[in-house]
């Protein structure tokens, strides 16, 4: 995987020579078909689908480097990985396509009460209007103790889902904020 | 493996040597360069253990970055009919059932077999659009390509398919460009539960036949082989059947292919007697001009002429 | 319109003195643009057909091109071949006269003209290859078309593939036996006819010695 | 899983069942294809539809959808009745030899001991085991005294129901391991089992588990699960007969592996099927050995993380029990959870579970930080007390009642996932707010513009919606945990497009925003917002490395320990596993199973060495696998009582007698130098140290064995007990919305829905690749269905349940056969799931805009409120 180009020319020795041949040589020259991924940065990481967890290698135009923003061109399994050892299914095949998709969001949006459409939102807004409805729902339906006098501070009004590529510890944050704002309608992709 | 083998072994409709260099070997007539190992590369399909989940073509889509194509829903699981300019590599997707009345459901990755002996390649007359390498890999360049569909005609497969917009004929690499660089095909690295292999044809042959006598041991299918026709000089993709004797029931992969005995006699006799034809004409219509010369026109001056 | 070919020059005879109109402008517009696509044909075929003659495809304009060209030419091809069965329809069929000629052919090969029946507005070496022309181009046609577009055959037709490319490479290698005949016969061995082609004229001799039949036709002349 | 994915290559045979592996788990089931190419291992597939697993299957049977317990009956029973079982591994260390109290009935009539019709629920006293010695021997005398398990007529009266037994329940067992009993994640029973448990060793005693168990299959024969199943009797048999086959002539080296998914989970009894497989895994001594084991593939990349880490109402991270309102100090509420060993006085029981206090406290400590000491009971009343269930299905009952105002929703589709979706379209349209974050513009964020509602309508939805762009797999770092529990770090490759912002950065931000709001206006309990511990070093964007390190867990003191090395260890260093909590305060740990995956030395979970110096598979050093990097669970079950190696080639653990401890190539899941003859169970979990055929005191709310129920949407009556067609404790929703159909309003036709190989949930509809492989949703239909029909390949049908409509085109396929259910033709149709409204094809108008979960119905499995999608009932017509 660490062929660079200049290898790979080396490797295919007829090309230069051939090139001096005039027409014949044209034939040669279909073996520089460039590998696409002879010059990528590998970025580890795991498949979003399945329970398998695949190990990926993501690959992307770019070093990394402070003033890049990486292009990814290309994934593949991980060779390396003991459960799937390279190999993917026909979504794991595909993430390119996750990463690089034209459908994805790229900007938070607000549909108002009534509205028959989405309209753009700051990211500013959306975190206070979220908070004061947060705020708002939790003030309302926050039940401090039961129908026996003892304390349950729980709050009904406020459901959390978290899905299925949340990793553990963003699992673990909605857990520290939710339960201590008293949600108890926490559930996940875990339970469907 | 050997970049080696990258080394070019026939190209379409090519006069003169073959470029690329390498050491000829008086004992088989082969050319090696000096440090490459000499061997065929192959893949093995093993139908017996595919499970038709397609990654092999997701894998080749992505690979040769040919993303997006309109399909209809067509009753079936196959993604499409045939494969296609920008779709190599396609599962056949075949309900039947067994001797013993037990559904089966058979599915096999068609695509090209890449021949030893490559129809198409016989068949293209343009000079370098159908490259076949030391490894066996029979590599169409597109650069090259006249656009005659002639390969349409030489492959026993029916693989190569035309573009209507570049005008060029397309069809699976065995992704040179990876195999070149010393990787594996695409489609065989993605493929999950193994039952793609990929190295030299003598090991995936070795294998091969070392799963078929596993499932005749251990399974009800007596009449599992190996498919490696021989009508095309064996290819380099290789096939493990639960059922060789009928491989008609695998999507219809013909019993026994071979360059099509038209093309045989196309591109041998009659380009022979053609090419002689013209030229002995041409030879003996310039012996009439010296031996008779031109008509005399009545009356006609002869310094008209 | 044969028919009027032949009518028309018959009143400009004693206009053009010595001449004779052999062929009116439409005629030989037909047979050139015939011609020229038949040459394009024979190269691009010929380059299509054995490597050793790519370059033929390289000089008309590369691979790509020719390919693409080639089935286009050979139905302006065929549309012409068709034009010129309308004109000479009656010129083209085989008289008692034409087997008499076929008979002494060995003659008119030796230059023996004057042991050969006289002929009309074609001999029948003439006519045959304007038939072998005319019917090749049909089979030319049809296979032709399965070779254009082999995309389209349905699968289980494929095997018609190869028999239909043998038959097109065959057919037109008989084209070329012919058109090498005519080519030949044309330019080297009776002179006067090029000229007849082009500027649409023989002289009064040329007709009389060739087409004797035909000349003393439009010349109303017996002699 | 007990075991793991490359584990699998071990085994010699394997169950697939209620799971597609081929079509879901294609990079798993590697394994399988490997254990048959390899060791010549045979694979039997019971499905409802002969499946991409079904065509690498040795052997299928088609099964009528949501009745797997009657399959899985008859094979117990036939395993009994053969004596295929291991007869040493059953009476040590499961609970097969321990007596049952007297009061307690089996299910001849479909209820056990102490049903309630009023409440609809069990009192589960009865439940239990008798107290008292070794009564090897008495058995002879036990039965010549009558002493057998009660009859419908003894059991008939029964002490008044306990609601707190309950809250008890094992929700959190949605397919994952915990679903095996005997799994750490299994709730420890309520603290009132006899600690002095009566015994037979024979097995013979007429109460001892094993013959109440034998009792309760034997009623499971061919003949009867044939008219059940709709499985001819000679493929029932040739199925279990391979199956049990390992066990053949008092074989113990052999091993045989039960793979099974969503397919067993989500069902009305979904618990019981999965119970049901564990128990046959003990029969035969499958469990804790290398290819074997229970194994639940769970369907999504960190659904198990998600499990583990508490993203369910009745847990705390670590499965640890939610509090109750009769928690009414920490003190309590730890005596509550915390069992107490229950067993044989000559056994031992390490009842791992007694440490539960340990974990608790340093879990708060982690949330609370300095506000969690002694004084303040450790902010215990910070937490929520539940009382009830907020399941899944309930959250959206509650919000269609009006009572749940608001929902945040993190890559996760409510309307799409259903059940029911059009209950939770309307129930959205009831809400005051929504935040949906996402990837990708789904059916959920977009229900106020779902098929079907008018513009004047959409005038009428008050609901305001917030659609946030957040991050893809491939943009955030961080550990997902697969199906076999491991951990892996993946590292982000590109920063997220435009302007989506990293999950976490949105959740902090949001919740910051709140506090803020608090800490102004002040408001209902801000103590719990206030108090929470929040210090990284970007309060607006936690790095996730903090927040692993954080979970890992460490010390708060200076400590000195004689039982652990190192015995020292000063503040704030990482923890290096779970043996090193304190419930005194000084440590913290966000959640104890994962204590160990990131000591000192580094994190374990971005290890890369693939390295299997075994052979089995076990990759010590790739990742790292709670609990304690143990990749095979239970392992001391893969040795005989002596600790020797049930088969010495594929050996895990075993007894060094030479050091006096336990050594293995795979970290032992036991106390390490517990000497075989103290005869220790290994089901450490465990207040009785062995596994549980019969489970006491009610974790299972519907019944302590398995029994046969009919899915709510059934063709037929059940057989069995035709009174008590369904399980006596599901409950059905009563709104208006909930709506459920009978064969005698024309709902004949058995659906399951199902996912395929080319999609993935209701994701790649977005993924051009993925939507060229199956560009349009359709309904699989067998061939004598269609033809009875008149329907052909490719028309479009309507399939109506009692909520909905689904169109799609037909798939008709040899694949699914018509089957004979009770002397009647029942036929059975499948739906993948794929996609909704919106989508690549859904947005070109390709599809029916018709999500599959209109179809489905309301109702959940009574222990894991998994909701019942597979298997009910619907009518079928052309479109």
């Amino acid at each position: 995987m660490g062929l660079s180009r200049r290898d790979f020319f080396k490797v295919v020795p007829g090309g230069t020579a051939a090139l001096l041949l005039g027409f014949d040589a044209a034939p040669v020259l279909a073996q520089a078909k460039e590998l696409k991924i002879a010059r990528t940065t590998e970025t580890r990481s795991t498949c979003p689908y399945c329970s398998v967890s695949c190990g990926v290698i993501i690959h992307t135009l770019g070093d990394k480097a402070k003033n890049v923003t990486p292009q990814v061109v290309h994934v593949e399994g991980d060779p390396d990985h003991p459960i799937n050892k390279g190999t993917l299914c026909p979504k794991g095949a595909s993430l390119y396509q996750d990463i690089l998709n034209e459908r994805r969001l790229l900007k938070p949006q607000v549909r108002r009460p009534g509205s028959d459409h989405w309209e753009d939102i700051s990211w500013d807004k959306a975190y206070s209007e979220i908070a004061r409805h947060i705020k708002t729902t939790r003030d309302a339906t926050f039940v401090e103790t039961d129908a026996n006098g003892k304390t349950v501070n729980r709050c009904e009004g406020i459901g959390f889902n978290g899905g299925c590529t949340d990793t553990n510890e963003f699992n673990y944050l909605v857990v520290k904020t939710m339960r201590s704002l008293g949600v108890c309608y926490l559930e996940n992709q875990a339970r469907v | 493996m050997s970049n080696g083998t990258m080394e070019i072994k026939a190209i379409s409709g090519h006069r003169g040597g073959t470029p690329g260099g390498g050491v000829y070997d008086q004992s088989d007539g082969k050319t090696r360069s000096g440090t490459s190992r000499d061997y065929d590369v192959c893949k093995l399909v093993d139908t017996t253990t595919c499970i038709g989940c397609k990654a092999c073509e997701v894998a080749c889509l992505e690979w040769n970055g040919y993303d997006f194509r309109d399909t209809t829903f067509d009753n079936t699981y196959q993604t499409m009919p045939d494969t296609a300019w920008n779709f190599w590599n396609l599962i056949r997707f075949n309900e039947d059932t067994d001797a013993d009345g037990n559904l089966q459901w058979l599915m096999r990755k068609d695509q090209c077999m890449h021949c030893a002996d490559p129809g198409c390649l016989e068949a293209c007359p343009a000079d370098g659009a159908i490259v076949q390498y030391q490894n066996g890999i029979v590599d169409f360049n597109q650069e090259h390509c006249i656009g005659c569909q002639y390969c349409v005609t030489g492959c026993p497969f029916n693989i190569p398919k035309f573009n209507d917009q570049t005008k060029k004929v397309y069809k699976c690499t065995l992704c040179s460009d990876r195999v070149g660089a010393g990787l594996e095909p695409a489609c065989i690295k993605a493929c999950p539960t193994g039952c793609l292999h990929f190295g030299s044809k003598e090991d995936m042959l070795f294998e091969a036949n070392k799963r078929v006598g596993q499932i005749k041991a251990n399974t009800s299918y007596k009449d599992a082989g190996v498919y490696d026709p021989e009508g095309v000089g064996g290819t380099h993709v290789i096939y493990v059947l639960h059922d060789a004797t009928n491989p008609e029931r695998y999507g219809g992969l013909p019993r026994d292919p071979r360059i099509p005995f038209m093309v045989k006699m196309w591109k041998g006799p009659l380009k022979w007697l053609g090419g002689l034809g013209i030229t002995l004409g041409a030879f003996a219509m310039f012996m009439h001009y010296v031996r008779y010369g031109p008509k005399r026109v009545e009356g006609e001056e002869e310094k008209k002429a | 319109m044969s028919g009027g070919a032949i009518v028309q020059p018959q009143s400009k005879t004693a206009v053009a003195e010595e001449r004779v109109v052999r062929y009116t402008f439409q005629e030989r517009v037909i047979h050139w643009i015939n011609g020229i696509s038949y040459g394009y044909l024979l190269f691009t075929g010929l380059a299509i057909f054995t490597p050793y003659l790519a370059w033929m495809g390289t000089v008309m304009g590369g691979g790509g091109t020719i390919r693409y060209w080639h089935p286009w030419i050979g139905l302006v091809y065929m549309a012409t071949i068709i034009q010129m069965q309308r004109m000479w329809r009656s010129d083209m069929v085989t008289t008692d006269a034409d087997r008499q000629w076929s008979k002494n052919i060995e003659h008119y090969v030796k230059n023996e003209d004057d042991q050969m029946p006289p002929v009309g507005r074609f001999n029948h070496g003439q006519k045959q290859f304007f038939w072998v022309m005319f019917y090749c181009v049909f089979i030319l046609l049809v296979t032709g078309i399965v070779m254009w577009i082999p995309e389209r055959i349905p699968r289980s037709f494929h095997w018609v593939l190869p028999i239909m490319v043998f038959i097109h490479s065959a057919v037109a290698l008989v084209t070329i036996a012919a058109f090498m005949i005519h080519v030949y016969m044309s330019i080297w061995v009776t002179p006067g006819s090029m000229k007849g082609m082009v500027e649409g004229t023989v002289s009064s001799a040329w007709a009389k010695t060739h087409h004797r039949l035909w000349w003393q036709r439009i010349t109303g002349r017996k002699n | 899983m007990t075991n793991g994915w490359v584990d699998i290559k071990n085994t010699d045979m394997m169950l697939i069942m209620g799971g597609n592996p081929a079509e879901n788990h294609p990079c798993g089931f590697k394994w399988v294809v490997e254990a048959k190419k390899v060791r010549n291992a045979k694979l039997v597939v019971v499905d409802p539809r002969f499946q991409r697993t079904a065509s690498q299957a040795d052997h299928f049977c088609q099964i009528r959808a949501g009745t797997d317990i009657a399959f899985l009956g008859g094979l117990i029973n036939y395993a009994i009745q053969n004596n295929r079982f291991n007869k040493e591994y059953v009476s040590n260390y499961t609970n097969a030899a321990l007596i049952v109290n007297k009061g307690f009935k089996l299910p001849e009539d479909g209820l056990f001991s102490g049903y309630n019709p009023a409440t609809m629920a069990y009192n589960v006293s009865s439940w239990n085991y008798e107290a008292g010695g070794n009564v090897t021997g008495t058995a002879a005398a036990a039965i010549a005294a009558g002493d057998g398990p009660a009859t419908a007529d003894t059991a008939a009266q029964v002490a008044a129901p306990q609601p707190a037994a309950m809250a008890t329940g094992m929700g959190h067992a949605a397919g994952g391991p915990a679903a095996a009993k005997a799994s750490p994640g299994a709730a420890p029973a309520p603290p009132s089992l006899p600690p002095d448990v009566s015994y037979d060793t024979s097995l013979e005693h007429p109460r001892c588990v094993f013959q109440l168990m034998k009792k309760q299959f034997s009623r499971y024969t061919p003949e009867r699960v044939e008219s059940i199943t709709g499985i001819p009797r000679e493929k029932c048999i040739k199925a279990w007969d391979m199956y049990t086959s390992i066990r053949k002539d008092g074989d113990m080296k052999k091993v045989g592996t039960i793979i099974y998914s969503v397919g067993w989970t989500q069902h009305s009894n979904g618990s019981q099927i999965i119970r049901t497989a564990a128990m046959i895994q003990l029969l035969l001594g499958n469990v804790g050995r290398a290819g074997g084991g229970v194994n639940a593939l769970r369907g999504h990349s960190n659904i198990q993380g998600a499990t583990d880490m508490a993203g369910v109402f009745d847990i705390l991270p670590g499965y640890l029990k939610m509090p109750v309102p009769a928690d009414t100090d920490f003190a309590t509420y730890a005596k509550r959870i915390t069992p107490t060993s229950a067993k044989p006085k000559e056994w031992d029981s390490f009842n791992y579970w007694s440490n539960t206090s340990k974990f608790a406290v340093s879990f708060l400590k982690a949330m609370y930080g300095d506000k969690a000491t002694k004084e303040t009971d450790w902010a215990f009343n910070y937490l929520p007390k539940i009382d009830r269930k907020y399941s899944w299905v309930e959250q959206w009952d509650n919000m269609y009642r009006g009572t749940v105002k608001g929902l945040m929703s993190f890559g996760m589709n409510g309307v799409a996932i259903g059940p029911n979706s059009h209950k939770n379209i309307n129930a959205l349209k009831k809400a005051d707010w929504l935040v949906v974050g996402d990837i990708y513009p789904e059916e959920t964020s977009d229900f106020w513009r779902s098929p079907g509602i008018s513009d004047d309508e959409k005038k009428q939805i008050k609901t305001e919606v917030y659609r946030l762009p957040c991050a893809g797999f491939a943009e955030k770092d961080g550990t997902f945990v697969n199906s076999a529990r491991w951990l892996q770090w993946k590292w982000a490759a590109v920063p997220p497009p435009g302007e989506a912002k990293l999950d976490q950065e949105i959740l902090a931000r949001i919740f910051l925003g709140v506090k803020a709001l608090y800490q102004k206006e002040g408001g209902k309990f801000p103590d719990a917002i206030l108090g929470l511990s929040w210090p990284y070093a970007n309060p607006n964007n936690p790095s996730l490395t903090e927040v692993a390190k954080e979970i890992n867990g460490k010390t708060l003191a200076d400590t000195h320990d004689d039982k652990q090395t190192p015995t020292d260890w000063k503040a704030g260093q990482q923890l290096p596993g779970f043996a090193w909590l304190r419930d005194d305060g000084s440590t913290s740990c966000g959640n104890w199973l994962y204590c160990g995956s990131w000591p000192d030395a580094g994190s374990n979970t971005q290890r890369r060495n693939p390295d299997d110096p075994s052979g089995l598979g076990i990759h010590p050093t790739w990742g790292w696998s709670w609990p304690a990097n143990r990749r095979v669970l239970y392992n001391r079950a893969s040795c005989n009582l002596e600790g020797k190696p049930w088969d010495p080639t594929r050996k895990q653990v075993w007894w060094n007698e030479a050091t006096g401890k336990w050594a293995g190539n795979d970290v032992p899941d036991f106390k390490v130098d517990s000497n075989p003859k103290d005869h220790m169970g290994p089901f450490i979990m465990n207040p009785e140290g062995v596994a549980r055929l019969f489970v006491p005191l009610g974790p299972m709310a519907d019944g302590p064995f398995p029994e046969h129920y009919e899915p709510i949407e059934s063709p037929v009556v059940n057989e069995l007990h035709p009174k008590q067609s369904n399980s006596p404790v599901v409950k059905k929703y009563k709104t208006d919305m909930d709506k459920y159909g009978t064969v005698a309003d024309g709902y004949d036709i058995v659906c399951t829905t199902y996912r395929l190989t080319e999609h993935y949930h209701y994701w790649t509809k977005n993924n051009p690749m993925n939507v060229q492989l199956v560009p349009e949703p359709f309904v699989e239909i067998g061939e004598d269905l269609a033809n009875e029909r008149s329907i052909k390949g490719g028309e479009k049908v309507k399939v109506t349940s009692a909520r909905g409509t689904y169109i799609a085109k037909a798939l008709v396929t040899t694949r699914i056969k018509s089957m004979q259910i009770a002397g009647k033709k029942i036929y059975q149709i499948g739906i993948p799931i794929h996609w909704g409204y919106r989508g690549i094809q859904e947005d070109k108008g390709v599809t029916g805009l018709t999500p599959a979960n209109l179809l489905s119905p309301t109702v959940i499995d009574p222990n894991a409120y998994t909701p019942e999608f597979k298997g009910f009932l619907v009518k079928l017509e052309k479109a």
